[in-house]
This record gives C-alpha cells, structure tokens and sequence, in this order.
C-alpha cells in the first residue's frame, strides 16, 4: 500500500520558512501570492494490505516521529 | 587581484573571506550587495561565501540563486571570469545552475563542525595551483547539507574531465567512507564547471590560513588565485 | 500619533470582562497582590492592564523573591561599565574596546519544545548583547538533563543541541563552549542556559533609557503574532469563538531575521539614530516599553493599531503579551527617522513608528480607537511585590572519611569507567553539531578549560566558560556557590586568562519552599564571598525559579558564566601535553576529599557527604601562581582538576596530546583512589621541561605554593607504578564513544 | 484562492531524510514500512479569482523556485 502523511504547521504557529519564500515569490514577481506556508509530505510505502491496520501504523508513525504534534498537525492518506 | 564578495540576507561567513582575501592578496575584496545588477568593474574573482543565505529556508542556496546580482555573476563566469563558491555558495551555484549537481543532507543528517583533510586531486587548475597534486590538506568543514551527488552521466563527465578538484580523504590521502563525512558521492568535496574557471567546495579554506588559530593549509588556494591573477591588478 | 499621547476624558476604558478573583489568579497573582494593583491605581484594571501586571509582576520580570539577595553581590570594579540592570553586563577589556555579555535560561520552553525552546533561548541572549551595541563573538551554554536512564532524556538532548546549533550556526556565531550534565533531579525540567558574548566599542554603548518628550518609538523587527501569550487559556472567556484550536505557548524561532536584526541594528547605531533600544523578550512590547520609559524618567504612549502583525484580529491583551521573537523597540532621533526606515527596509525588516515618549509617566495603551490600559509607568516596575522569603538552611553533611570508602580493584580500571561515564566523557557529539570556527578567531575550541577567541585582529583574546557543580550545591549550598565561582575563575586561569567578571544564571525550585530559598540564599552567598575575595564581580544574570515537577526539585544550579582576558591570545595554554619527557607538577594540596566525588558517586553508587570545602585564598594564590608560569613560558600546558579528580585531568591532557606518562605512586599518607580520585579544590595540573622544573618548584616553594612531581610525560600509555598500564588510544576510545553511542540508542547506561 | 503544490523527488535520487525516518519508523516498530521519501508541500494563498491565471502564476512559482527540477517534480493543486 502506498500512503502520504502531510504535516503542517498548526495556525498561529511562526513558519519562518514560509515567510522567506513568500518574500522570495514577491520579489520574483509571481503574481498575487499573498501568504506561503511550508509543510512536509511522506510518501510511504507499506506491506500488507490492511486499510484499518494500515491508517493505524501510519497515525502511529506520525504521532512518534513524522510531525512534532506541539506544533504542527497531521493528516493521513492512503493513496492507494 | 579584485576580488569580489557577494553578500546575501543571511550569509554569515562573508567577513571571514574578506579578512583572508586582504590577508592573501594584500587588498580589500569588494562587498557586493544581493540587490546589486552589476558587478564593480574590473572585478575578476568573484566569491560566493558561506552562511545560511536567507536562513537556508526551502533549499540550501535556493533563494539566493534568484537574486538579482547573480546574473552578473553568470555573465561573468560565462567570459571565463574566476568564481570561488564557498559552502553556501557551493549550494547557491548549484542551485543557480553555475555548477551541476546538488548538495542534500548529510547523510547522517547532521550538521558537523570539524577539521578534515582533503586530498588535492590536481593542481592543473587557478584553484588549485597553490598546491601539488596528491597533497592532502586539513581544512574545517561546518555544514549539514554538504552531501554532493547528481546523476551518473554528469558524476562520469565531471570524474572523466578532471572537474573533481578535492575529496574527502583520510589523513594520508586514501579514499575511506569513514573520512567521507558527509557521504558525498565519490568523496567529493569541490568541483569545477566545464571551463574550469567556477569551483564550488564545501569546506572552508578561509578559516585556514593563520598559524595562530589553527592551521594554514587553506593558504594554498588563494595563494594560487593571486598568483594566476596578480597582485597589485 | 498627535492625538493619542494624553488621555482625554471621554476616552472610554475598556473594562471588560470584569475581573474575577479567578482571572486574577489564573494571572499567577496572588490576592494580596492583586489588592496592591487596586491600591496603587484605585480603580479595578481592565484586562490588558491586569496583563501588563502580571507580566511585570510575575517571577521572571520582577526578580521578586530573589532581588533582596541578589542585592548583596559584588558588582562592581574599575573595569566595569555596566553592572546588572541591563540588558547586558559591560566591561572595559582594554584599547578602547568593552565586551559584552549574558547568560539567561530557557529551561520550561526547552522542555516542551526541545528545539525550538533552546533556539529561542540562545536568539533572545543574542539580542540582549546586540541591544547593547555589540557584534556577538561567541555563545556558550549550560545544559543539565534528566538521567540518561530517563525516557525523555535523549529525545531532549538531541532537540536542544540541534536547537542551539541550529540557531548560533545560522545566525553565524561560534558556540564556543559549555557544558552538559545528567542527574535524575533533571528529569521532568531540563535546563538550557546560553550565554553570549559580544565586543563594542567602548564609547558606543546603547542602553534602555529614553530620553526627551515627544520622541517617536519605533518597532523593528518580525511582526507579532500570538507566540507564547502565557495561558491563552486563561482569558478563554474573550478568546474562545476567534481561536479554532487550542494554541500552544510555543515561540519559533527565525535565526535568519535575527541576523538581518542584528546588521540593521549595528548599521543604525553606526549612523547615530539611537536615543534609547530594547529588545523584546519576555512578556515583549509591554516590558520593552515600560522599561525606555520607566529608566528615563518618562511616560509612553503606544498606538497598538501601527504594530505589524502577522495574524489578523489580535486583542491589545495578546498584543502587549506576545513573545513573538526577533523583535526591537527603539527611540530614534527623529531627524534620522527617515534614514533608520530606509536601512530596516534594505534588510526586508518591519518599521512602525507606534508611539511615543510623554512627560505624563503614564503608560497609555490604544487600540482600535479605545484606551486599553493607563497605567503609572515607574510604579509598573518599583511597586512590584518584593519578598523576603522564608528560608532554612539544611544541617551541613559530614565529611566523607576516604577510609570509609570502598577503593577499587585497580585503580586504571576505575579510570576507564569513570572516563566513559554520562558526566565526564567527551561532549564532542555536543559540540560538533556547533559552528565554533566561524568569525575566524577561535583560538581555543571547545575540549579544553576556557574557549579562547580572538579579540578583532589581536593580540588580544578573551577566555570563556560555563561551570557549576550542582552536586556540591545540594550538599551545601554556601560551599557549592563559592566552588561554582572558583571553578570557573580557575579554567580562566587555566589557560593563562584574567579572569575579569561573570554573569550568573541561578536555576532552582520553588521559592516558596523554606528548604529550597535557603539554598538560594546560600548559594548567593557562596557567590559573592567567592566573587568577592577573587575580585570577579557579577555584571549580568538571571533568576530561574520553580523548576520542579510534582514537588522534586531540580538541583541547585547556579551556572557560572565567566569572562577573562589575554593580553596576547597567542600565550594561552592548552591543556594537551605538548612533548616526551616533560615533568608534570601538580599545584595545590591534596587531601583526598572524596565526599560527593564522582568516584563515590559513579563507582559507589553513593551520593553523599561535604563537598569539597573552598578556600579563596588558596584558589587566588595558586591561580596567579600558575597563570604567571603559563605566561612567562615555563608551564607548556596547563588544567584544572576538578570533576572526577587528579587522574582524570591528566587521562584528559594525555587523551588530547596522544601522549602517555609515567607516574608516580600516591603518597603513602593518602589512601590511592582518595589521591587519584579525590575532588580537592584550587589544584591545577602544569607540565615544565625538565631544564625548568627546579626554577619552577623553587618560585612555589618561596610562594609558599605546593608543586609536586607526579612524573613526566612520554610514551603511548598511562602508567601508574604498581599498575597495569593504559593506552591513552584505548582511554581516547573510551572517552569518546559513550555521547555517540548513547544518543544512538546503543548504550546500556552504565550506571 | 487557497492552493497547494507538492514537491517530491524524482524516482532514483537518493533521499537520505526518507532513508533516515524509515530506519526510525523500522526500529520504532511501525508495523509494516517498507519506504519512506520525504516531500514538501507549499500551501499559497493567492489574491484574485481566475483560476487559470492563478494555476499559471502556481506554475511559474513551482519552476522558478519552489522545485528544484533537477532533481525534483512537483503538482500544484487549487483547493479553493
Ligand atoms: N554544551 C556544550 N557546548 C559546547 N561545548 C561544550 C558543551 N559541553 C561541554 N563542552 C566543552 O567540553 C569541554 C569539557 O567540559 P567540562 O568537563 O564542563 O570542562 P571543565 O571541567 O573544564 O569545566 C569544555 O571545553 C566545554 O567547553
Ligand atoms: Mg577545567
């Protein structure tokens, strides 16, 4: 099974990464970006084909290692 | 020698290079801001120091790369004018298609600070004619994405022609994964674009070059540019 | 600004919601400090003023439990310029030149929030040096982390050092030193404090006083957002609809708008636009503001509708207490606005001039056209609660007979585990992941006594450490505050520094445990005595109180953060052996103390005892015994001994050369592993060519200091007669491989 | 308009970080992993309302800085 886990920055939480590239689009001059916000995808590949034990090591995975949850959030896919 | 050092939103090292520059050379570089078109005139060696240009957000070197001054600096390097890129710089000449490749995370994911030694592959080069061939050089390296690799044909091309001017080697210059500590491919540690006359390296010379901080085996490479572009010029 | 400065009578005071003595108390106020805002301003605060309260009020701004004590340290000395009371401690290193310098804790942030928690911290001790006018030249820090046995201890270890280094490394300052610890007191309250150091020139030096009416307060810098606004929670009753999700207290950090901070900063300042600058840390736009104004005499007036923020719909009440980092507020001359706009602009930074100085003294806050705190201005800061708390001082423990100690089976076996132990091996994984070489003029890197920097093109250096033994300060709180001094004017001295003024960071539980303030006091005291008889004063600090978890406190941890000054850096001395044949002396008495040794504790499984008792006149005179060898060439390396003892220093000075000794067996009066491993204070190891060495015993002898030969250097082995001797790239193996192989998830903790 | 553009690397470029996580998620016990290739997402807000244009400008964004093409490919999503 193929999975994504999507990891963003909570609301209200600084992205000082974001605020850099939003700059950087500006002054590229792409037009009509008002706000960037960076996050992160992990595209991963499981065995078994389990879609509830599957989604359940992906929650896993993420809440132990693949997001920061003081900071940022989470979602789960399964692609597939 | 007029050597030129570009400064960009958050590169830091850019002081260190302009005090070796004045040290080697005699002469004050000229500090170039990101937002300039041009470059002083008769500028012929331009430097791209290190640091975290525009806090290494996004890609290493990614932002800076777009930067207005960096066409002059194409235009240079494409007359066959000298360009040093230096750590970020290394990245921010990837990134502006100076050189080829790219430079990801170590590959023990961590940034490292330290002394190491870097054999010389030739000393065919303005870069490297301060040197012998074979000559190993201690120099500091403090990076986290120094890790060199790009696609096989360009790794054959760049082995092929000579492109690779420094890896990571151990002390007596052998080639050992140990010492490669960043997991660059091939133990690359610099190289040059098809002309020869743009290197990018990751280590830092310019933190070598006084006996009473540490060592000066970074003297070598800016001995060598001076020589091969003179002086007083 | 015009109309904002007076308050006029049918501006309206926002007075909702109505304050409720839970309100009140969810702002760490307690009742009877509350009733001193109703006397003081005689009518009921609104929010925003019940905000600014308690942000002024609480522990961290105040200092109101520790303020009566911290009164009694020595702070002053010709070389001082500025003591405590700013954002940094100044003094005068010579040529014209001042060094600047601060150490503050993130410990509760860093907890949370490994690495974000320590980057702040290192960001907000770099802007409390650059306020002042100074480029920075070097952090240093001190880290005290749970027992490595501990759950959390290595997932922390590894967030605050990538955290440190992530933010020094790309705001392009060496981290230079420091050090790191692990007891199981740390466990639910790690402890990060940075340090920084920064060089001015002397006669351009910016303070916090405002001066002159009617002066525009500019804001630089990022924009706010609702970072670190304490218990969002609390005000929930206003807050709750707007906020979709429960926001945590966490403050990112951005090392790269500090950078650009830190060039506008020193670009205007060159130009001559600054009257007064503070730096937005704790508790932000309303400590900065109060204090330009409270300093120089003054009233402001702040428009809170020009702050640039980063998120829509913020209240006066999380505006004035946001955290949001990489912030400034400055008083300019305003014929240089224009000027001072433009640089900030070059470097992508936000401007906003959002008030100004008044001759009311009265902090006025606006804010979408309603006055949402007036406030007396001094009173904010001088009517804060002071406390003379209750205090015990705890029945001082005995001394530790070495004869009641269990010695080892082999002596070099102990050596190599203690050598590979949590508290004594090699910090290296630690400093590797710093940049110390960048700026170009780290002399001395981290690994020896004192990192030693380059002032400018020389010949000057400075010397820097972080040190205390919390260990001892348990044990007795008087002794431990005077060795934590001790130790680090000795590593000064180790590597032939002046040793010239400290800033200290004083981390302990809960003040208002009698038990817990009477090692607070006694520490302070152990301070200044020491402070006072080495002539070191303090000149900055910080108080970081109620680090505990369900009633355990930390250790008593006052860091010691310490400055001294080479006149040629090129003279300092390094601790690694330097030939074959060298004899090697040890300055100082030995008794052999092993009461709370780490020999006792790491080998014996037992932590008790008197530490070490510290006597200053000692430590003075031994100091400027071995500084005066280092300096006229006869030592050619030089350490301190302290943690783990004699033989640990010399393993260490063998490990950084590669080369062995040869020793001598311990006298007969003193039981071995006491000799070897005893914790005896005001020692220093040196080692003299043999040509030197009757010269160098004599000078002592006249001084009335005891050199004693332990043998001479050479070979590739430890070797202590009557034992098996050691390989010093054995010992090396060992001494380095413990931090990597831990942090890997490897080790079995060896104790 | 609210979009997003995904940055993954190419097939073949070695990703170190994904190589790293996997090893984590391995040892954490993760049921299942098999590989792990970590990615970016941006997530942009843009003024105006022609979704072509904007779909246009995500694009320029996308190859002017945001991916780096050499090694990297990218989709940009318009979420609404
Ligand atoms: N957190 C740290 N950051 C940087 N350097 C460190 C750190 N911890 C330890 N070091 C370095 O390791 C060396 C040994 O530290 P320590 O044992 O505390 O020295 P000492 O006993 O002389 O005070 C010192 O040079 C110190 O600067
Ligand atoms: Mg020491």
């Amino acid at each position: 099974m193929i999975a994504r886990v999507t990891v963003t920055l909570k609301t209200g939480i600084l992205d000082p990464q974001g605020k850099a590239i939003e700059g950087a689009l500006k002054s590229l001059g792409v037009a009509g970006v008002a706000s960037v916000r960076q996050g992160k995808v992990f595209d991963i590949e499981l065995d078994g084909a389990d879609r509830a034990k599957t989604e359940a090591a992906l929650k896993e995975a993420a809440d132990k290692l693949l997001a920061n949850t003081v900071i940022e959030n989470y979602r789960v896919e399964i692609l597939g | 020698m007029k050597a030129a050092v570009l400064v960009f939103p958050g590169i830091n090292r850019e002081r260190d290079m302009a005090r070796t520059l004045r040290l080697v050379s005699g002469k004050e570089p000229a500090m170039v801001w990101h937002a300039e078109t041009a470059l002083p005139a008769k500028t012929d060696l331009v430097v791209i120091p290190g640091g975290f240009s525009y806090g290494d957000y996004l890609r290493c070197g990614a932002i800076a790369a777009r930067a207005p001054i960096m066409d002059a600096v194409q235009a240079h390097a494409a007359k066959g004018g000298l360009v040093l890129a230096v750590c970020n710089g290394f990245q921010i000449a990837c990134e502006a298609g100076l050189l080829p490749g790219v430079l990801m995370r170590n590959a023990r994911l961590k940034f490292i600070c330290r002394d190491l030694y870097l054999r010389v592959e030739h000393s065919d080069s303005p870069f490297t004619r301060g040197y012998n061939a074979g000559q190993v050089v201690k120099v500091p390296a403090a990076h986290g994405e120094g890790n060199y690799t790009a696609d096989t044909d360009t790794i054959v091309r760049l082995e092929q022609d000579g492109r690779v001017l420094f890896r990571y080697a151990a002390p007596d210059g052998t080639l050992d994964p140990d010492w490669n500590f960043n997991g660059s491919v091939n133990s690359i540690a610099g190289i040059t674009n098809e002309k020869g006359n743009v290197l990018g390296m990751m280590p830092h010379p310019e933190n070598h070059v006084e006996g009473a901080i540490g060592a000066t085996d970074g003297r070598g490479l800016f001995a060598g540019l001076v020589d091969t572009l003179g002086k007083a010029a | 600004m015009k109309t904002a400065s007076v308050r006029k009578d049918d501006d309206v005071l926002r007075n909702k919601p109505k304050i409720t003595p839970q309100l009140v108390a969810e702002h760490g106020l307690k009742p009877e400090e509350y009733q001193r805002i109703l006397d003081l301003i005689g009518r009921e605060p609104t929010l925003t003023e019940l905000g600014i309260f308690s942000a002024m009020w609480n522990e961290h701004c105040s200092y109101k439990s520790s303020k009566v004590h911290l009164r009694t340290l020595p702070t002053k000395g010709p070389w001082v310029i500025q003591g405590p009371g700013e954002n940094a401690g100044v003094i005068d290193i010579g040529d014209g030149l001042a060094c600047i310098f601060k150490m503050e804790s993130h410990n509760h942030p860093s907890y949370i929030e490994p690495y974000q928690g320590a980057a702040t911290g290192v960001g907000g001790i770099l802007r409390d040096v650059f306020t002042m006018g100074a480029r920075p030249i070097a952090c240093l820090n001190a880290l005290s982390f749970g027992d490595v046995t501990h759950a959390k201890t290595r997932h922390l270890v590894s967030g605050v050092v990538a955290g440190i280094g992530g933010y020094g490394n790309s705001f392009g300052v060496p981290t230079v030193g420091g050090s790191v610890r692990f007891h199981t007191r740390y466990d639910g309250n790690c402890l990060v404090n940075a340090m920084a150091v920064g060089l001015a020139k002397k006669d351009g030096i910016f303070y916090a006083a405002a001066s002159g009416v009617g002066m525009p307060i500019v804001y630089l810098g990022s924009k706010t957002g609702r970072d670190g606004i304490h218990g969002a929670s609390m005000a929930s009753a206003e807050f709750d609809d707007k906020s979709e999700e429960k926001r945590p207290t966490v403050q990112v950090g951005d090392p790269f708008s500090e950078k650009l901070l830190l060039e506008a900063c020193l670009e205007i300042m060159a130009k001559d636009c600054v009257i007064a600058i503070q730096d937005m840390g704790a508790a932000g736009l309303t400590c900065s503001a109060v204090e330009m104004g409270a300093k120089g005499d003054l009233g402001v007036t702040l428009d809170l509708d020009k702050v640039p923020t980063r998120e829509t719909g913020m209240s006066a009440y999380e505006m004035m207490l946001s955290e949001s980092q990489e912030r400034m507020l400055m008083v300019l001359k305003p014929e240089k606005e224009k000027e001072a706009e433009a640089i900030f602009r070059k470097w992508g930074l936000d401007f906003a001039v959002v008030g100004e100085t008044t001759p009311s003294k009265r902090f006025i806050v606006r804010h979408g056209g309603d006055v949402m705190a007036d406030l007396p201005i001094k009173e904010l800061g001088d009517q804060a609660p002071e406390y003379k708390r209750p205090f015990v001082t705890g029945a001082k423990p005995k001394p530790v007979e070495a004869l009641a100690v269990e010695p080892p089976a082999s002596i070099t076996e102990a050596l190599e585990e203690l050598i590979a132990t949590p508290d004594l091996c090699s910090k290296r994984w630690v400093w590797e992941k710093y940049d110390h070489i960048i700026l170009g003029n780290t002399v001395q890197r981290p690994g020896g006594d004192a990192a030693v920097v380059r002032v400018e093109d020389g010949p000057k250096g400075l010397a820097l450490t972080t040190d205390v033994t919390p260990r001892y300060c348990e044990a007795d709180p008087f002794e431990g505050g005077k060795q934590a001094v001790a130790e680090c004017w000795r590593n000064l001295t180790a590597v032939g520094a002046r040793p010239l003024a400290i800033t200290d960071n004083l981390n302990f539980g809960n003040p208002e445990r009698p038990e817990i303030m009477g090692q607070f006091v006694g520490c302070v005291r152990g301070i200044a005595e020491a402070c006072k008889a080495l002539d070191f004063p303090v000149v900055s600090g910080n108080v970081s109180l109620y680090n505990e978890t369900n009633g355990r406190a930390i250790l008593p941890t006052p860091s010691i953060g310490g400055v001294g000054v080479l006149d040629d850096f090129t003279k300092s001395a390094t601790l690694a052996f330097k030939n074959e044949g060298d004899v090697i002396l040890l300055i100082g008495e030995t008794q052999g103390w092993l009461g709370q040794s780490l020999y006792l504790r790491d080998i014996c499984g037992r932590e008790e005892g008197a530490p070490p008792p510290v006597d200053l006149i000692e430590e003075k005179e031994n100091g400027d015994f071995v500084r005066g060898r280092i300096l006229d060439g006869s030592a050619n390396a030089a350490h301190d001994v302290s943690d783990g003892g004699l033989l640990i220093a010399l393993a260490e000075m063998a490990m950084a050369s590669g080369i062995g000794a040869t020793l001598e067996a311990a006298p007969d009066d003193i039981p071995a592993h006491a000799f070897w491993f005893g914790e005896d204070q005001a020692r220093y190891i040196i080692t003299v060519p043999a040509a030197q060495v009757d010269t160098v015993i004599a000078r002592a002898r006249n001084a009335g200091i005891l050199a004693q030969p332990l043998g001479t250097t050479g070979s590739e082995v430890l070797a202590i007669a009557g034992e098996q001797p050691l390989s010093v790239v054995g010992l090396r193996e060992d001494f380095e491989g413990w931090l990597p192989a831990y942090m890997a998830g490897e080790t079995p903790p060896s104790n």
